[in-house]
């Protein structure tokens, strides 16, 4: 009963379009994230949702009932902002407890829920302290508790771990699904982040220019892109598009000749010129290759080295695993 | 953030210079109420008196009703400056966070005041004051000045300068618009507030203008009018009472300022620097 | 980032009301100019002149050397404008890109004289005028005002707004002070002068108390003054014809302002806002 | 003759040290890369080259000579700034030839370094352009034609990369490097981004809280980490740190015991516990694994999987690539 539905979801804002027929259901309890370059609509969609941006078009429904015309205050939503939105004249406990105590729940209520998210975040102890006098880390928990202590069925976040370095952000990524896991809550999440989309998401909503490109689960979106934008965002380094053309039943990828597999049969049936992404990691060098091309240099990445490849006419980047 | 390090030197006398061209009155004035009055005449421009003396001082307290005089300036400054810091919250609120039909016209409206001539201003008001009998009362002084085109310019400014998540959070929690005011809004600019408190009493402390048009009984006088009445009384001649009467007025904004010296600077700065 | 939609007009009504008390004087001198004296008399404070005349303007233009004020007036308020901004540049690139001893203390001592009451100034710079022999000339009403300690700080506060990794490209090529200030600071700024500029301009021109003290022959009067004469002159009776040269000495600056109003009104958000 | 020296170099603002007895010598023609977390020090040690902030004590070599005293625009430097400094009252054209013109180049040797440089970052056709005008990669590329018409022997970068996104920052990566080696200044470069030192750096200095840690080739660095601060800062996922100690010869880690590799033998001659640092993508899952553990969760990113296994005591992650 507390799902998202966007039905034909525009906004404009005078001549320039920032979301444009957006389409797109969230399942209750579901962690789905907005994935895209920045202006892409993603944190305009996620403020429609929290009412913050007025829907030019289309109908937003929220458990059910439209909520177009619903003030945010009314919309029952938790939101944790980017750069977190904490109070600096309130104290850790204050920033917590206001918005309980603004809505008038009773104390002994405000109090059990508050000592509770402060124990699962680990900031006992941190009650008095200014936001001022908190780590980075320290505030986007004290953030995160604000949003929990309102028990929301709704959990928006706009690019939560953006502030935090990145030996934080890959441990604040693991808590965070953990945290979900407790209460379970809808939510949506905007990350520019395609490693923290993968791991946080259980479904990615990718989308580029206010368009949405491909809603599917991380495994299908990285195995499956729909488009070339999807195929060479996500994925680093990004997924290698050559041309190719039919040639006498073949397939001329960078001057070789490649006899296309069977089930590309139809695909090729109804398409003479088409793009053919490979992966890097799913490339190897090799004496008697399809491909002929000529190494023009390599970079150790950590645990893979990338070798770029100039062929006839393309660039290719494989990527090996020495361990 | 240094240019350069080695003419340095050269800023340094010159600003010095102007700084002590600035402050020249004061010192003078400070000069001048230690003075007897042979000297004052002898060597008027000579910064520093031979003999420093009270006698001015002891003159002025004797003869002079101050107390009376700074009750009147406390009592004026004191709601005009509280009013206005009302007027200018409760305005900047409504031009910040609602919106209405020509909004920009109203408040572009306001920033024309700025530059409307006192000339221009006076007949009016004095008028419409003597309509409404409060001429030759604190009140005449205070009712045309209860609002402040600069205040609720600056006050907007401050409330501008809030980031919007800070007021999104509080609009997702339900807050009303007085809770958002005195909960959110206020507490953020509160040092721009007080600051600016302190700007309108000291301004009101020292306004000349616009209380001589308006008061003529000299019980009622404020002190800039008690030290010019005196000044003109004696026939100029008593310059050293009269700056000892100007020392005394200056004193209390001039404290005021320095006490509360850091405070305005920084919130000053605050609402200058961008980025 | 509107609080709440519904309860929007409560806050127009209040709006328009302070914004219209603000704007009375401006309404009042406008249509008592275009009155006869009888109906001046009959409805002072009612804002719609009956039939408008036109005879106080052609009384004015006939009777009264306008031209010559109006060249007194920009001979002077150019100059102080003018030189206001050079100075103000100046000291504030020394301020802001030097090191020197008590820099600090230099600032704060110009802040300081924003709160010296004009009280105080006006006996000491007369005198030191008189000295000079340039009282009842356009020179007195000039010199004591050819720095501006506001000037100082909001164009400081201006450079302080510069991303400091400009102005250290500039270090890094070599650039001395003076390519520095006129190839990259200045051009920078340059919104913040300009608008610094006319409202320095403004001031000048609707400056009343200074002139009135310094100058006595009345071919040297500025218009605010002229003004002012006019209205003793004539024993307070001829309203009309004071509220046409008002309208005539008030033109100017409110002319200059809302032409440039998106431009002043431009920097001044700019100026106030952080982040 | 243009190498870079730093002996003992320390900086301290008042109380706060931000760079401490930092000794380092930068190769005539290398491309070093100063890498670690916000606030290490890195930023401060590039701005001390530049002259823009001074040194509190030791002394630094510019091409054998000291220049501590140096004024900045007398250090012959160009330097990259991490916003691009461009200025926003010139044209593309005048940005690049600014330094030159007040430098009183000749004429006609500005237009000739202007256009070649233009010519070279792909920028001809936009001369008259303001900064505003611009994309992102655009103005980086116009930053970096600035430095470049100086032709100075020491070019230094302050995160030059880090306002683009990711796909533009792969690209700029590659571009840059083929750039140094058209001049081959001594080059420094300021990064957070282990991937981008890795990727862009000759060898790598890497700095925490104001003191060198390691500096190396980024192959060694990831190989052979000088103390734990390195081995968890560079690679993601981290290196997993366990902590081991002797039993009876053998070195028991998360309550199983391990036989010792024969040439551990003189480290654990002298120590009796100590961290066994294991890289995610060295491990693997198998029943009869010499360490036991219950898989908590997986998670896909992209081309790997990371397994996450918790041992006792301990947490593990390992890194699987399915492909």
């Amino acid at each position: 009963m507390s799902g998202i539905v966007f039905e034909n979801v525009s906004k404009y804002y005078g001549e320039i379009t920032a979301v444009k027929g957006l389409s797109l259901s969230v399942q209750e309890g579901e962690r789905l994230i907005l994935l895209g370059p920045s202006g892409c609509g993603k944190t305009t969609t996620l403020r429609m949702v929290a009412g913050l941006e007025k829907i030019t078009s289309g109908i937003l429904k929220m458990g059910g009932h439209i909520m177009n015309m619903v003030e945010p205050g009314a919309r029952n939503i938790a939101m944790v902002f980017q750069n977190y939105a904490l109070y600096p004249h309130m104290t850790v406990w204050e920033n917590i407890t206001f918005g309980l105590s603004i809505r008038k729940v009773p104390n002994g209520e405000i109090k059990a829920r508050a000592e509770k998210a402060l124990e699962i975040l680990n900031l006992s102890g941190y009650e008095q302290r200014k936001p001022h006098e908190l780590s980075g880390g320290q505030k986007q928990r004290v953030a995160l508790g604000r949003s929990l202590v309102k028990q929301a069925p709704y959990f928006l976040l706009d690019e939560p771990l953006s502030n935090l370095d990145a030996q934080l952000r890959l441990q604040a990524r693991t808590e965070l699904v953990k945290i979900h896991e407790l209460y379970r809550p809808t939510l949506m999440y905007v990350t520019h982040d395609q490693i923290e989309a993968m791991s946080v998401g259980q479904r990615i909503a990718v989308m580029n220019q206010g368009i949405l490109q491909q809603l599917d689960t991380p495994d299908i979106i990285y195995q499956y892109p729909a488009n070339t934008f999807v195929a060479s965002f996500i994925g680093a380094p990004p997924m290698n598009l050559l041309q190719g053309r039919l040639c006498d039943g073949n397939l001329r990828i960078a001057g070789c000749d490649i006899k296309p597999p069977a089930e590309w049969r139809n695909l090729l049936a109804s398409h003479s010129e088409l793009w053919v992404g490979i992966r890097p990691e799913h490339c190897r060098l090799s004496d008697n290759s399809l491909l002929r091309g000529r190494v023009e240099f390599t970079e150790l990445l950590g645990s893979q080295r990338c070798v770029h490849v100039r062929l006839q006419g393309d660039e290719l980047v494989l990527c090996v695993f020495p361990a | 953030m240094k240019i350069s390090g080695i003419r340095g030197w050269h800023w340094h006398v010159v600003l010095c210079g102007a700084v002590l061209i600035q402050l020249w009155p004061l010192l003078f004035m400070l000069s001048t109420s230690f003075k007897t009055m042979d000297e004052i005449f002898q060597s008027t421009l000579n910064p520093i008196p031979a003999v420093p003396v009270m006698n001015n001082y002891l003159y002025v307290l004797k003869n002079f009703p101050l107390v009376q005089y700074i009750f009147n300036t406390l009592f004026i400054a004191g709601i005009i400056a509280a009013s206005k810091i009302i007027t200018s919250i409760l305005a900047a609120f409504a031009f910040v966070y609602y919106e209405f039909s020509h909004k920009e016209k109203l408040f572009n409206a306001l920033l024309l005041t700025f530059f409307i001539p006192i000339t221009v201003v006076m007949l009016p008001n004095y008028l419409l004051l003597s309509r409404l009998g409060v001429l030759n009362t604190p009140w005449g002084v205070i009712l045309p000045q209860l609002a402040d085109a600069m205040g609720i310019f600056l006050i907007r400014q401050a409330m501008r300068a809030i980031p919007r998540p800070l007021i999104e959070a509080g609009k997702l929690e339900n807050a009303g618009a007085w809770v958002m005011l005195t909960r959110i809004i206020l507490p953020l600019i509160k040092p721009s507030v007080i600051a600016m408190g302190i700007v309108f009493f000291i301004n009101s402390w020292n306004d000349y203008f616009w209380p001589l048009l308006v008061l003529q009984d000299k019980s009622r006088y404020t002190l800039p009018l008690a030290l010019q009445m005196f000044i003109s009384a004696e026939g100029g001649s008593e310059w050293g009472t009269a700056m000892a009467v100007a020392v005394l007025t200056s004193l209390p904004p001039l404290l005021l300022y320095l006490s509360c010296q850091r405070f305005i600077i920084h919130t000053f700065m605050q609402s200058g620097v961008k980025g």
